[in-house]
């Protein structure tokens, strides 16, 4: 072992969404290098922010990223409400935790199914198991299926929603509509518990690092996706409007890429921070599926991320139905339909703010901060994707994971180092923040 | 029963057992509002979804007759003998249709029905039952019915209701619309004294119900005869979006493209006529390139043609109801009863 | 919402067999087709067929054979978009729809007797092809004939047989133009405009027959009336964005007071009629 | 014939309109059965090493880099598809385009945004040649699978060249300048069933303009709103910037 070389670099990792390389160089058993880079092109979406209406923040920060775009929505709602000093109504709260529910579940089962499934069977992607496990695709795209028709009755689509905005919603479900997610949803149920089956027979590798959790926390009873502080396993606790306190982004001195870190060198957020944080809150449903599987806090294993996301599914499942039962008992207020625009109207008051919006994202803590001018118009823009957070923790994992598996082959090397990055579920494409682009193997 | 003209009585309070009546072996649309002074015709159920009071509906009730998409074939590639016509229709009962509306349908009857024949259209013509209503009240500013002779009901139905207050009047028209009187056991035959009530509304329309543009209907060709070349055609072209929204709201608008598609298979398919429109720039354009009526003004002034000019000498009516819709939906502003002021000046 | 079989539906199509294809020039290829159930093609000379391939869609092309040839009938295409490119993809055997005939032709029973000038440029001289096979056909009805072809260069010339056939006969005068020559062009070089002048009219008993491009139209006209002849006596084809056939869809409504509709007054007007057209 | 081998590539984007793909739930199966996907890096590692008969490409083109990779496969496919407003017309990354390259660098990215170069966003069709086009952000399945059958039949598909009003029209929506919002219908390719407006919110251009919008009409109808001169510039520009990049 001592004198092996190893020269990975795995360029686009693949079943991810965006961009990264993995960049490993070990000379004679020792680690000259071992990075993930990102080399997404930067999309400037704060520089483009300025000057545009804080009504408009929603629609194109929206398409950040396809697969979040629901959160990034509510992020940037979020943000904009607080700047313009409106508070949003119960109803549309529910309304929003809904869709936070319905885009969890819609994220999770894409990751679990399409993203990670194939790894943990052996193959390549799911292409080879339409032919050799039709009914795992099969169920896998009805799930997709489901959670887009709940979306598009929720918001008119998963992909960028359409009636969510800042102010409330421009379109509010019918009862018709509610019975028709809630049948949706019930109708998940069979396929959710088969899912269930399905991953917990996953074997996730063995592999252990301790690092900070960070998450939002609350004091009440619900498991938090949009209101809350921000906390962590080292016992941070700070308001949303104390964000960058949280982040502290850095440059590595080393590196030219801009880092976070909170308590200590590296901090994580997701599914697994949640779980670790708040598994205590999760619907008893989902807390039979943890203790099914083994999932404990404050667990550990970066690899896990895929399971706490599984026992997240089976918790936003039964929520979103409890929430649409309350709905329907109250029934739907349907003043309180929006009509916003850019504002045309002046329904809104205007003013000078400063805004900020934290959301639980299917892959970690998600702000958004604009400062508005007396006209409602933006001035500055800053939002911090959940990837970002992840970049160095994922680093400090391949750092103490890489000495452990060395004497593996290089194939099964990069499978292990490419399976981590998985885990975490990167989506590199929301990450507008992504720094080194110094391409190693170019 | 007789042959005359018959006149029926129905109370207020039973509107809504008619329409669930109906409902049971119709599909009944009626207007609805959609809320900012906007109306559609839509599937009801009770009298309490209706909105008796409305202004002309967001589309007329043409869509029912010839709908916005309509599939005209099924086929299989390369296989001409397994194409088959087709016609999707549907037992309608349409509740609660203006003068203006009635008129508009009245057009498109004639247009379907000349020969070669459109018998879509006309098979599902004879599985819809109109009922009208009267118009007591100018609906706004933008109709220009009385010009267009299209307030007072003039056939077109098989029912007319009249709102006298507490109670409707109806006019049974035809067999059919007698069938709905007879079966609902809900019509009393009118009295004398209802019958001048009628008579007393319809005289005090005719005295609120005036030419909304100062010119005499007759007179109308021959101005246009006169307006090829005015700059009206210019200036309302330059306001214009070439949206396509006055005509595909129009109730004698009627023009459509065809095409195909495929199913997932590519080897079925099936070939759909789908509502099209003069205004939009590709309606004139032909392979290759040329434009027969490549500019806004023109493609405006064919509109204005084909409901004040061309439609006498085809049809001998004209294809305006006055029922002001295109105005309504212009967001360029683009005024019907403007253009026809401006023409009318110019002509004199 | 019910569904069913529409048996009298005018929309429906015939079924026709292509019996041959030919290729005549890079854009263009004759197709002849005969009709499946053995029924003869009842039609005349200017009219046209609405021809389908599904999948793709529906395209009016004019009857280039003369009704006088029996048994089958022929298009000339020209490869300009969809339904024309999936025609150009068919082979002989291949089946495609058909609806029609359609429109107004040439009318055979006025030009009887008179003396006959054809102009034809580009793709017009197909619909212009019916007649003159036609009125060659039934020679006798008819007073001198003049043939007057144009096209932008020899490689674009259509009809190579028909041409050579009208060329040979004592019979008709056949002239012909290129707007461009080649090497091997040993004809007239020049607009179809320059070679008018040179025909013999007897303004009298003399009809023009008058198909090609809307750009063409003025110039040729203008020519035939400094030649004297009736503008009712100027006979067009004109083009037109088309869908039904059937007088309905809207597309093919000609610019002008008297409302024609390009598919059933038309295709075919006297000059008199639409000389108000702005765009021909 | 054995079936056309696809692959799947983005350039910048939010991957949106992949993940359509995905949200067709089963009847993916069913194009699936007409195609063999060969490499979609988002969710499959195979590589394919030789032609593609059809590659869709999301996302726009935003530096040197990805220009260079865009004529590579371009080079490699014998079909190309711009896949979803990103790439059809630049979609929100043309809003970049108003910027001076360097001062939004540095906004976004302080003093290390010379580790970022950028270059003016460009939709594919400004870099290479396009055969067929899928426009909407994000893409909007049903036209997705029409342009896939038309690509399938060798047939050139046509982005409808009216504007989006005719289909909210059809749709019998309550207009958005009637609500008394304003609304980028009017100067809008159709195509996607006026999904926004059914929704009730406004149509925001993101299929890109029709070919001859009437703009100066438009903007004098939006100035009767409460909108100032910049919004309306704003929101023309939101999707439809890299128009002014035409070659
Ligand atoms: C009376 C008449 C006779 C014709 N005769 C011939 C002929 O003999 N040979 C020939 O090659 N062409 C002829 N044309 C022109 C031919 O119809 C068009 O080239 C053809 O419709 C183009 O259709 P496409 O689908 O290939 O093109 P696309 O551009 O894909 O057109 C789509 C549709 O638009 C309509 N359209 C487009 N261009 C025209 C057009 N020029 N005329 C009518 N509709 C059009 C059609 O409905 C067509 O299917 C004739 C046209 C008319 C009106
Ligand atoms: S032209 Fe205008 S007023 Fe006349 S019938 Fe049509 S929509 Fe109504
Ligand atoms: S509705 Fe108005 S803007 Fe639209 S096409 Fe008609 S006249 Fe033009
Ligand atoms: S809402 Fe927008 S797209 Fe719809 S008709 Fe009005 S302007 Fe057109």
């Amino acid at each position: 072992m001592a004198n092996k070389n190893v020269d990975i670099k795995s360029e686009y990792v693949t079943r991810v969404e965006g961009h990264g390389n993995i960049v490993v160089n070990v000379r004679e058993g020792r680690i000259e290098k071992c990075e993930f880079n990102v080399v997404e092109a930067p999309r400037f979406f704060e520089g483009m922010l300025r000057g545009r209406s804080v009504f408009e923040a929603q629609h194109i920060t929206s398409r950040i990223c396809g697969i979040c775009s629901c959160g990034h929505s509510l992020a940037s709602i979020q943000a904009a409400e607080d700047a313009l000093g409106i508070a949003p109504t119960d109803q549309t709260l529910k309304l929003r935790k809904l869709l936070m529910h319905f885009e969890t579940l819609d994220s999770h089962i894409l990751h679990i199914y399409l993203l990670v499934a194939p790894d943990m069977l052996g193959v390549k992607s799911f292409v080879p198991l339409v032919a050799t496990h039709n009914k795992v695709v099969r169920r896998a795209l009805r799930m997709k299926k489901d959670c887009n028709d709940l979306c598009e009755i929720l918001v008119g689509r998963h992909v960028h929603p359409i009636s969510c905005v800042a102010g409330g919603f421009t379109k509010l479900p019918s009862e018709h509509d509610i019975d028709r997610m809630l049948n949706i949803l019930r109708g998940m149920r069979a396929d959710m518990a088969v899912t269930v089956d399905l991953a917990a027979g996953f074997k996730f590798p063995e592999f252990e690092r301790d690092t900070e959790y960070v998450a939002m926390v609350n004091d009440g009873p619900e498991y938090p996706f949009l209101e809350g502080d921000i906390g962590s396993t080292d016992g941070v606790r700070m308001s949303k409007k104390e964000y960058r306190k949280v982040t502290n982004e850095f440059v590595d001195p080393r590196s030219s890429a801009k880092f976070t870190k909170l308590s200590r060198e590296s901090y994580a957020v997701g599914a697994l921070a949640r779980f670790n944080l708040n598994s205590a809150k999760l619907h008893p449903d989902a807390k039979a599926v943890a203790e099914r599987i083994g999932l404990k806090p404050v667990c550990r294993n970066p690899y896990l991320n895929t399971a706490a996301q599984l026992v997240e599914c089976v918790h936003c499942l039964e929520d979103a139905i409890a929430i649409l039962n309350d709905l329907r008992k109250r029934g739907i207020n349907y003043d309180e339909q929006v009509l916003v625009g850019v504002n045309e109207q002046g329904k809104v008051p205007l003013r000078a703010g400063d805004g900020v919006g934290a959301v639980e994202v299917p892959r970690g803590t998600l702000f958004h901060n604009y400062q508005t001018d007396a006209k409602g118009a933006i001035v500055n823009a800053n939002c911090i994707i959940p990837t970002n957070q992840n970049i160095n923790n994922i680093q400090h994992d391949m750092k103490k994971l890489l000495p452990e598996i060395l004497h593996k082959t290089e194939e099964e090397i990069t499978l292990a180092l490419e399976m981590l990055v998985r885990a975490y579920d990167p989506c590199i494409s929301c990450s507008t923040h992504m720094l080194n682009v110094t391409y190693v193997n170019r | 029963m007789g042959t005359h003209t018959r006149y029926f009585i129905l109370r207020k309070d039973d509107l809504n057992s008619f329409i669930v009546k109906l409902s049971r072996n119709h599909k009944v649309v009626a207007p609805v509002s959609k809320g900012y002074g906007n109306y559609a015709f839509t599937e009801v159920t009770s009298a309490n979804d209706i909105a008796l009071k409305h202004i002309p509906t967001i589309l007329p009730p043409k869509k029912y007759f010839l709908p916005q998409k309509e599939t005209m074939l099924s086929f299989s590639t390369g296989h001409v003998e397994n194409a088959e016509a087709l016609l999707e229709h549907e037992n309608t009962v349409i509740f609660g249709v203006h003068t203006c509306d009635l008129n508009g349908i009245q057009c498109l009857n004639i247009v379907f029905s000349e020969r070669p024949r459109d018998y879509n259209y006309l098979r599902r013509k004879d599985n819809i039952t109109v009922i009208g209503l009267e118009c007591t009240e100018y609906c706004d500013e933008h109709a220009s019915c009385n010009l267009m002779n299209s307030n007072f009901p003039n056939g077109g139905y098989d029912l007319f209701f009249t709102d006298m207050g507490e109670v409707f009047m109806a006019h049974v028209n035809t067999q059919a619309g007698d069938d709905l009187v007879d079966s609902s056991n809900l019509f009393k035959p009118a009295t004398q004294a209802q019958m001048e009530a009628l008579y007393a509304i319809r005289d005090a329309k005719r005295s609120r119900f005036k030419d909304e543009v100062n010119v005499d209907r007759k007179k109308l060709p021959a101005i246009f005869d006169k307006s090829e070349n005015s700059p009206v055609w210019k200036a309302i072209g330059d306001k214009c979006l070439g949206c396509g929204n006055c005509t595909n709201v129009c109730p004698t608008c009627y023009c459509f493209d065809i095409a195909d598609t495929l199913n997932l298979d590519l080897k079925s398919g099936k070939r759909v006529r789908t509502w099209d429109s003069c205004e939009v720039e590709t309606f004139a354009k032909v392979a290759g390139g040329e434009n027969f009526r490549s500019g806004q003004a023109e493609r405006l002034r064919h509109r204005h043609y084909r409901k004040f000019r061309f439609s006498l000498g085809k049809y001998y009516r004209f294809f305006c109801t006055g029922c002001g819709r295109c105005t309504r939906t212009c967001m360029a502003g683009i005024r019907l009863k403007e253009t026809l002021t401006a023409l009318v000046k110019e002509a004199a | 919402m019910i569904k069913e079989e529409l048996v009298n539906s005018n929309w429906r199509v015939r079924k026709g067999r292509i019996i041959r294809v030919k290729r005549m020039t890079p854009s263009e290829k004759l197709f002849e087709i005969e009709l499946d159930n053995g029924r003869a093609m009842d039609y005349e000379p200017g009219q046209f067929v609405q021809v389908s391939v599904f999948g793709v869609g529906e395209a009016p092309i004019s009857l280039c054979s003369s009704p006088t040839k029996r048994g089958s009938f022929e298009l000339c295409v020209r490869a300009a978009g969809r339904v024309t490119n999936a025609m150009h993809a068919l082979e002989a055997g291949d089946e495609i729809g058909i609806r029609g005939p359609f429109g107004k032709g040439f009318p055979v029973k006025v030009l009887a007797g008179n003396d006959l000038i054809f102009v034809a440029g580009g793709l017009g001289i197909a619909p212009l092809r019916s007649l003159i096979n036609y009125v060659i056909d039934n020679r006798r009805e008819f007073g001198k004939v003049d043939i007057l072809l144009g096209c932008r260069n020899p490689s674009e010339m259509l009809f190579a047989d028909d041409l050579e056939f009208w060329q040979k006969r004592v019979d008709v005068n056949f002239n012909v133009t290129v707007d461009k020559g080649s090497p091997d062009w040993a004809g007239n070089i020049g607009l179809i405009t320059s070679i008018i002048p040179g025909v013999t009219i007897n303004p009298e008993r003399t009809f023009a027959v008058v198909v090609g491009p809307p750009v063409m139209y003025k110039f040729v006209i203008s020519e035939l009336l400094k030649k004297k002849i009736a503008e009712r006596n100027i006979i067009l084809s004109l083009e037109r964005h088309m869908k039904c056939g059937m007088g309905k869809c809207g597309h093919c409504q000609i610019d002008s007071i008297d409302n024609y509709y390009c598919c059933q007054d038309g295709p075919v007007f006297s000059y008199d009629r639409i000389k108000n057209v702005a765009k021909m | 014939m054995s079936k056309p081998k696809v692959a799947f590539f983005d350039l910048s984007c939010c991957e949106g309109c992949q993940l359509q793909l995905a949200n067709m739930g089963e009847t993916l199966l069913d194009v699936l059965e007409l195609v063999d996907v060969v490499e979609f890096r988002e969710v499959m590692s195979e590589k394919w090493e030789w032609k593609y008969d059809v590659a869709f490409v999301e996302g726009s083109v935003t530096d040197d880099h990805s220009a260079e990779r865009l004529k590579k496969i371009r080079e490699r496919a014998k079909v190309l598809v711009a896949f979803g407003a990103c790439a059809a017309t630049g979609g929100v990354n043309g809003m970049k385009n108003s910027f001076d390259l360097e001062e939004i660098g540095k906004y976004v990215y302080g003093a290390d945004h010379k580790s970022f170069p950028t270059a003016k966003t460009r939709p594919l069709h400004q870099v290479v040649k396009v055969d067929y086009t899928i426009n909407n952000c994000p893409a909007y399945i049903p036209e997705l699978v029409e342009v896939l059958k038309h690509i399938l039949k060798g047939m050139p598909y046509t982005v409808p060249d009216h504007p989006v009003c005719v289909e909210c029209k059809f749709n019998e929506n309550v207009c958005m300048y009637e609500r008394g919002v304003t609304c980028m219908g009017p100067v809008t390719r159709a195509g996607c069933n006026s999904w926004c407006v059914n929704n009730n919110n406004v149509c925001y251009g993101c299929r890109g303009m029709i070919s001859n919008p009437r703009e100066n009409a438009a903007k004098d109808v939006m100035a009767k709103y409460n909108v100032t001169p910049a919004m309306i510039a704003a929101k023309m520009d939101m999707y439809n910037k890299c128009r002014e990049g035409k070659k």
